[in-house]
């Protein structure tokens, strides 16, 4: 049932740029999110400078910007708010999640289900194209006029309201990508629920393929009220409306001439409508890549498959009720805040059950220090910390000090960070051999891993000490406080760290080129593994499988006893 | 003097900062024993059961009751986090002091700045009218109404007693402003639109400061302020310094489209 | 293309009982429900919040709306008699139905365009105050629905409808899926109707 | 979904039925709105009446009535997170304090 004549006659540009293989589409996301990911990551590197030295003209980088941006190389005001609110944005919604869902979704979902591709190939393209025009209109909203969006990547009005030209870039920026994730995420959904091969029950489904499961839901229900606030913060720009502007507004001095009798948190509450879930979706896959790391290469059955995946949809629906202790400085009423304190406590409890279970799955196995599994395996206790610095800012009373400080960024870079970002490169270490067929350079790799894992530490270890502090977050010169001034050495070292990581990257970035060529060629199965994406050639052709498979187990059947190998492949009719 | 800021939390100088620092603390003692512990369990798992020649994985897992007993635990001490600490904390924290007992002051916060509004000896705000908003007005206070006359303004500088309760009451000209005082365990957003109250008690004279906790625009990074604790009578000193003459022309009122000179602007 | 090796483009599949494309097109509803969801959510909170909010009755048009109801009403009967035409093998009756369908649409369009001028010409724009930007913001985006689901009906009634002829059974299947998106889209006006009109 | 000719012609009597209701239904509602009854009863009254409608045209049009299980699931989750959307901002900032 090969179907390769088919992609041979098509001409390149629908073979690679208007392809609608999940394979090429998938690589297409990957790609841009590792490039969105260099870039976003290179805007941080930007701000580091003005935060380490405040008003100190950028070395040699500083004569490169033009006036809008720098002056005699000292950064403006304008354009660090600018990188703040970029950083963000890239990072999350062009970076991560494109990667993370877009890259590794598409392209391995519809393998380890025995699919021929995804439900809807068209409807992928458009998702990936319409994906692409936003990451460009976001990328282009620099050269307008005043700059890109700078009211932060959560754009908050009355001051996104009033924001120049960049914010309402941005909006339309946003509006693209919604769009483009709701049509993944239906995508995703209608291929999981059909087109399972026979035999695969949903408990027997790769539990990353749970995890993109929930994130599509999440993506689904989440994204479009986010949709609708950036329609109406459009509309308050555009039309003039005051959905989100209060009567008895004085800008500058200057009675604003709009009608009133709107309110700014009804901005809130969409934005984190989305954006609680928002988090979900950057972990959960994350999660999922490194649940099929540690089987791997621990030869061993997860700990808890069952409970992993009652934990993460029971995680993904909680995900919905718990946005409101990001604004618990509101002034809320205390019964409301006691609600989303509740929430907030119970949302913890299964992702201590996914990250224990993981632990426990070390135990008792064969553990094989791939580079590929150091990366899962530091994902857990860096994950860990991301999730106990969440405790203190899930209760109102250690929020009050906490909130809106270097702590939160401490809190949710590391589990984004060492978390999921470390996760993404324990896939890509992962998978590379099959979508490629050659393995990347061990070496590298671990010279990749313990740098990266060293100064990404020393990046966000010590912003929880700034926290505590008191050092607000978004600060173009920090200063400026008296309350700020002696924990300024430690933004020094943070920069410091930060630019060595981005120096660790190299290696990576070497490897993953260079291995196209010099790396070891392998065949379909070179980690030895269970699930379906192993029975297809490496790189899989067009079609995926030579034949349509049929699948016999569950996901994680390692050193079964009484088997010749200690792996026992999904599709494998009889004993191994 | 002692030193207010530092690496840790900073000095408290609130009646309830106690409380809140005490959460954080037990916070940290229990992530840091439970990181520990669990990071030492890993590195075991790692060492103990990592590949070599002869070692083989176990297709069985253990049965283990520590995780169980570790869910319940967490779960436990979750509970108490709430239940012992942050609701009676925020009991505390919004149970606001009887009328008359405290001293009442307005903040309006614009960009970049925080204008504060003492009501005098009358204890009464005047009306303010943004219509009135000028340079040299700030607030928008009207003069000619009876309770503005002995009203007391001041720009960054909020002087408050020690050892007496404080309200505030938080709105906002433009945008939304946070208030924060890093020593009284105090932050706030302000919504504009919304008039939101605050309290605290001082229970330590000292020169502190105020800062600003939501990104506000440009000049979010210098919207300090002063916060001033002074002993009653110092404090009494000072509000009598800024007390308006008693006999104040009434301002001429300037036409909304008159607009001033831009000053407040960056 | 890879297409024909997808399963349960035209037949259901066997656990669930439906085609890909059922199962999608709901899904793409329930994320539909979600955006008005946000847009009703922002009508509640505005209203509670607003000392004052006028009665729809009192300054828009209740009459064109009835009108516009019943127009809508039926270009949701006419759009599912298209479906049981085809489901009837009666391929000349469902390009009637099919093309009341679109002409309908394009009448409640037009009687919106009457709408917004009369309102355009009183100065009442979405600036006017809170009730007239969610006003225009719902009928709007409701609106933009509306236009999406004439050009996607226009598609079936004239080129989309060569598939009768070599697969009429996923035919079909498109032509239920794009009924079901026409009836939500009405089924969102059977609530903005009382919500903006008459509350 | 297997359609004999009779079936259908059952259905078509079915949406005829539909649309009937749902015409008077407008009517009524409409009516109703010109007695100007105090707000709270006249959303009550608008909105029942609105589900109503909203409900025959997803049961009947929309075929929901004979649907199968896994759109309910996803419906039933979409109504759940709807319910929350709507209600839950209301009660946390429905009542601001007016400055």
């Amino acid at each position: 049932m090969s179907d390769q004549h088919h992609s041979h006659g098509l001409p390149f540009w629908r073979k690679y740029i208007f392809s609608v293989d999940h394979k090429v589409i998938g690589i297409q996301y990957g790609i841009s999110g590792l490039l969105f990911l260099l870039f976003g990551f290179c805007l941080m590197m930007l701000m580091r400078w003005q935060l380490a030295y405040p008003g100190q003209p950028l070395p040699v980088l500083g004569n490169l910007f033009s006036e809008k941006f720098m002056v005699g190389g000292i950064m403006l005001p304008e354009f660090y708010n600018q990188l703040g609110a970029m950083h963000g944005t890239i990072m999350v919604f062009l970076g991560v999640v494109p990667l993370a869902v877009g890259g590794f979704g598409n392209y391995f979902v519809p393998l380890q289900i025995g699919a021929p591709d995804m439900a809807f190939p068209k409807l992928n393209m458009m998702s990936f194209w319409v994906f692409f025009l936003g990451g460009v209109s976001m990328v282009a909203s620099f050269f307008v006029p005043g700059g890109a969006a700078q009211s932060g990547w959560t754009s908050y009005p009355p001051l996104s309201d009033i924001a120049t030209t960049g914010q309402t870039v941005w909006l339309i920026g946003m509006v693209f990508l919604i769009t483009s994730s709701l049509l993944g995420s239906v995508n995703f959904i209608v291929t999981i629920v059909q087109l399972r091969a026979d035999g695969l029950s949903f408990f027997r489904l790769p539990f990353f393929v749970w995890a993109q499961f929930v994130t599509s839901f999440l993506l689904l229900l989440a994204f479009p009220p986010l949709e609708a606030a950036g329609v109406l913060q459009l509309m308050d720009r555009v039309a003039g409306t005051s959905f989100f502007l209060p009567s008895g507004l004085v800008v500058a001095g200057k009675a604003l001439t709009v009608s009133g009798g709107g309110n700014p948190l009804l901005w809130q509450h969409l934005f984190w409508f989305l954006a609680h879930p928002e988090v979900y979706v950057l972990i959960l896959p994350a999660m999922g890549i490194v649940a099929e790391i540690v089987a791997c290469n621990t030869r061993k059955p997860i700990y808890g498959y069952k409970s992993m995946v009652y934990s993460i949809v029971f995680l993904g629906f909680m995900s919905f009720i718990v946005w409101a202790h990001h604004m618990f400085l509101t002034g809320m009423g205390s019964k409301m805040s006691a609600f989303f304190q509740i929430t907030t406590m119970i949302i913890s409890i299964p992702s201590v059950i996914i990250l224990t279970a993981l632990a426990l799955s070390l135990w008792g196995g064969s553990i094989r220090f791939t580079t590929p599994m150091l990366f899962a395996t530091a994902f857990l206790p860096m994950f860990g910390i991301g999730g106990l610095t969440g405790l203190p800012l899930g209760l109102t009373a250690s929020d009050i000090p906490l909130h809106d400080t270097y702590y939160v960024i401490g809190h949710f870079h590391y589990v984004v960070a060492p978390g999921t970002i470390f996760a993404l490169f324990a896939g890509i270490y992962h998978w590379y051999p099959k979508v490629t067929g050659r393995k990347m350079s061990e070496i590298l790799g671990k010279i990749h891993f313990f740098f990266s894992l060293i100064f990404i530490n020393g990046v966000f270890m010590p912003m929880f000490i700034m926290g505590l502090a008191g050092v607000s977050r978004r600060l173009y010169d920090p200063m400026q406080y008296a309350h700020a001034q002696p924990t300024q050495p430690l933004n020094v070292f943070i920069s410091i760290c930060a630019w060595s990581l981005g120096l660790a990257q190299i290696p990576f970035i070497l490897n993953f080129f260079g291995s196209l060529i010099w790396g070891k060629k392998v065949d379909r199965n070179p980690w030895e593994s269970t699930t379906l994406e192993w029975a297809a050639p490496s790189p899989p052709p067009h079609g995926n499988f030579d034949t349509v498979p049929q699948v016999y187990r569950g996901p994680y059947e390692y050193s079964v006893p009484g088997q010749k190998h200690d792996f026992w492949p999904q599709d494998m009719a009889k004993e191994n | 003097m002692p030193k207010y800021y530092g690496w840790g939390l900073p000095y408290n100088a609130s009646a309830y900062g106690a409380e809140i620092d005490r959460l954080i603390y037990v916070l940290h003692v229990f992530m840091i024993l439970l990181f520990v512990g669990w990071f030492a369990f890993l590195l075991i798992a790692l060492f103990k059961f990592r590949s070599r020649p002869g070692h083989k994985a176990e297709y069985k897992h253990n049965h283990f009751k520590a995780p169980s007993y570790l869910e319940v635990g967490v779960a436990l001490f979750e509970a108490v986090l709430l239940l012992g600490f942050s609701f009676p904390i925020a009991r505390h924290t919004r149970a606001f002091p009887a009328k008359g007992e405290a001293l009442e002051v307005r903040i309006v916060a614009e960009q970049f700045a925080w204008n504060i509004h003492y009501p005098g000896p009358d204890g009464v705000f005047g009306k303010t009218d943004i219509k009135l908003i000028g340079p040299a007005n700030a607030l928008g206070l009207d003069r000619t109404d009876p309770a503005a006359k002995d009203d007391i303004t001041a720009i960054n500088q909020l002087h408050v007693p020690v050892n007496k309760p404080v309200v505030v009451h938080l709105s906002s000209k433009d945008v939304i402003h946070s208030f924060f005082l890093p020593v009284m365990r105090v932050k706030q957003d302000i919504i504009p639109g919304q008039n939101i109250p605050v309290w605290f008690q001082a229970k330590a004279s000292g020169n502190f400061e105020i800062a600003c906790a939501q990104l506000c625009g440009l000049g979010h990074y210098r919207m300090r302020g002063f916060f001033i604790v002074d002993e009653p009578d110092k404090f009494s000193a000072w509000l009598a310094k800024f007390a308006p003459k008693v006999a104040v022309p009434a301002p001429v009122p300037a036409p909304a489209t008159a607009a001033a000179p831009v000053v407040l602007a960056v | 293309m890879s297409d024909n090796l997808i399963r349960y483009i035209s037949k259901p599949h066997p656990v669930t009982g439906v085609t890909n494309a059922k199962l999608g097109i709901w899904c793409f509803l329930a994320s539909e429900v979600m955006l008005f969801g946000g847009l009703f959510s922002a009508y509640v909170l505005l209203r509670t919040g607003a000392p004052l909010w006028p009665r729809g009755s009192e300054i828009l048009n209740v009459p064109l709306a009835t009108l516009n109801t019943i127009i809508l009403i039926t270009s949701s009967v006419t759009m599912v008699m298209a479906w049981a035409s085809l489901a009837m093998k009666e391929f000349s009756k469902y390009k009637r139905y099919m093309g009341m369908t679109i002409l309908l649409a394009l009448a409640f369009l037009v009687v919106k365009a009457f709408e917004y001028g009369h309102k355009f010409e009183h100065h009442h724009f979405p600036s006017t105050n809170t009730f007239y930007a969610i006003y225009f913001t719902l009928t709007g985006l409701h609106g933009l629905h509306i236009v999406g689901g004439v050009v996607v009906n226009t598609y079936f009634l004239f080129p989309g409808s060569r598939m009768w002829e070599h697969d009429p059974e996923q035919f079909m299947g498109r032509i239920e899926c794009a009924g079901l998106y026409w009836h939500f889209v009405d089924l969102v006006w059977i609530f903005l109707f009382p919500v903006l009109y008459l509350l | 979904m297997e359609h004999s000719t009779e079936e259908i012609k059952k259905h078509v009597k079915v949406y005829i039925a539909v649309f009937a209701a749902l015409a008077f239904l407008t009517v009524v509602t409409v009516a109703i709105s010109y007695l100007h009854l105090p707000i709270f009863q006249a959303i009550l009254v608008a909105l029942v009446i609105a589900t109503i409608k909203g409900s025959l045209v997803a049961c009947f049009f929309m075929h929901l009535i004979s649907e199968k299980q896994i759109i309910f699931s996803v419906l039933l989750l979409t109504v759940v997170f709807f319910a929350a959307l709507l209600l839950l901002p209301v009660f946390t900032s429905g009542h601001p304090h007016v400055a």
